[in-house]
């Protein structure tokens, strides 16, 4: 059972894991990203396209699902403005086994940092504004994945 | 025909606009090709590429290099590298 | 802020999510364990020691903050016996930085797997029961983190 | 003075019991000695202690290898190797 979703509304972290623990497999793996209120942000704002950003999120999730036996994939992803300590993203992986939930939530992680068309803006108290540069690291982490 | 150019991020803000249609002078081919067309043609293009080494694009939803062609009809995304996850 | 609990209580994973989540780190990497229903398995039992089980799971929980900058971190053990579905283990670790968060749970997982004492008895329904052997992927998987 | 042995696993189920105190002989100096001795003391000790090579010891709350030195007061915990997580 694989959920992808791209939305503008908060991600409600409970329902995911309720609506995904279902099938009761026997490991699952998760990852949830928070907007991190450094330096003073009071906004992070991320643009989307409307059809390539989930089909880019579908295309990874197939990938992961070719990848690894998973039981279960969610990968919720939100978009448009939010404020510190809501949820950006949420990866939600089960499988028989361990090492497989844990890799396909790396993987999925990783590599949303380069393969999906998503662009962070962010806005700081003092009335600053800026798109964030994509960082040198999130290539070398989503390239150990081949 | 016209083609669909859409954008995003600073190259959004930059163009003042998320999308518009164009129809390509026949020299146009290739993805660099349009880039430099776009930021010859006015202020707003030449302030979004002005660096088109920064600049990514998929055309009718794959990711193309700047050697692609340029279709004369579809939609051409225009963007920063991405910076979601 | 560190959680560790060895407990004969059924794990309730939303409540330690929600308890856990108090501070709003960026972000949260979590693994949950359930007993696997394979093989005709109807209990799964967990032997520990009374002292010494909780003191090794503090012990791989202040090796994990020293490793890494955890903002928090749950990691709570079920011990006797449980019924198919249910959660073995729940590992949960918050950090400024993904790649923190998830290293430190996978880091948990497999480390307790072989520096912990605690021991598996699964019984099936035609009345076999055994103690589970220890695995030699197990220790590889242990021995990556020197 | 006397020492407590507690078993796990299939050890205490062997044993028949969980723990018990012992007064140790003083030629029992390691804990390769105490899992001779209790193979040899009845036939509980001889099913759980068949295999020395698949038992671990925990001497005071620390592994402690075969050459370990039990001491005469305190805990030994004796079991197979651990399988949780």
């Amino acid at each position: 059972m694989i959920r992808v979703a791209v939305q503008p509304g908060v991600i409600d972290v409970a329902a995911e894991y309720a609506a995904h623990d279902a099938g009761g497999y026997g490991a699952s793996a998760s990852f949830v990203g928070r907007v991190r209120g450094d330096d003073g942000l009071t906004e992070l704002f991320l643009d989307h396209h409307p059809v390539l950003t989930a089909s880019g999120l579908e295309a990874l999730a197939g990938e992961a699902g070719a990848r690894w036996s998973l039981g279960a994939l969610t990968l919720i992803h939100r978009v448009g403005g939010m404020a510190p300590g809501e949820t950006i993203v949420l990866v939600l992986a089960s499988s028989a086994h361990r090492a497989e939930a844990l890799a396909a939530v790396e993987f999925l992680i990783d590599r949303l940092k380069t393969d999906v068309m998503l662009w962070k803006r962010e806005t700081f108290g003092d009335g600053r504004a800026a798109w964030v540069e994509q960082r040198e690291g999130d290539h070398k982490r989503a390239e150990r994945w081949g | 025909m016209s083609l669909k150019l859409s954008y995003f991020a600073w190259v959004r803000e930059r163009m003042g606009t998320g999308e518009e249609s164009v129809t390509l002078p026949d020299d146009v081919r290739t993805v660099a090709d349009l880039i430099l067309w776009l930021a010859a043609r006015d202020d707003a293009g030449a302030r979004a590429f002005a660096e088109p080494m920064r600049i990514r694009a998929a055309v009718d939803g794959h990711m193309a290099g700047p050697g692609a062609v340029v279709p004369r009809s579809g939609e051409v995304a225009l963007f920063p590298p991405v910076t979601g996850g």
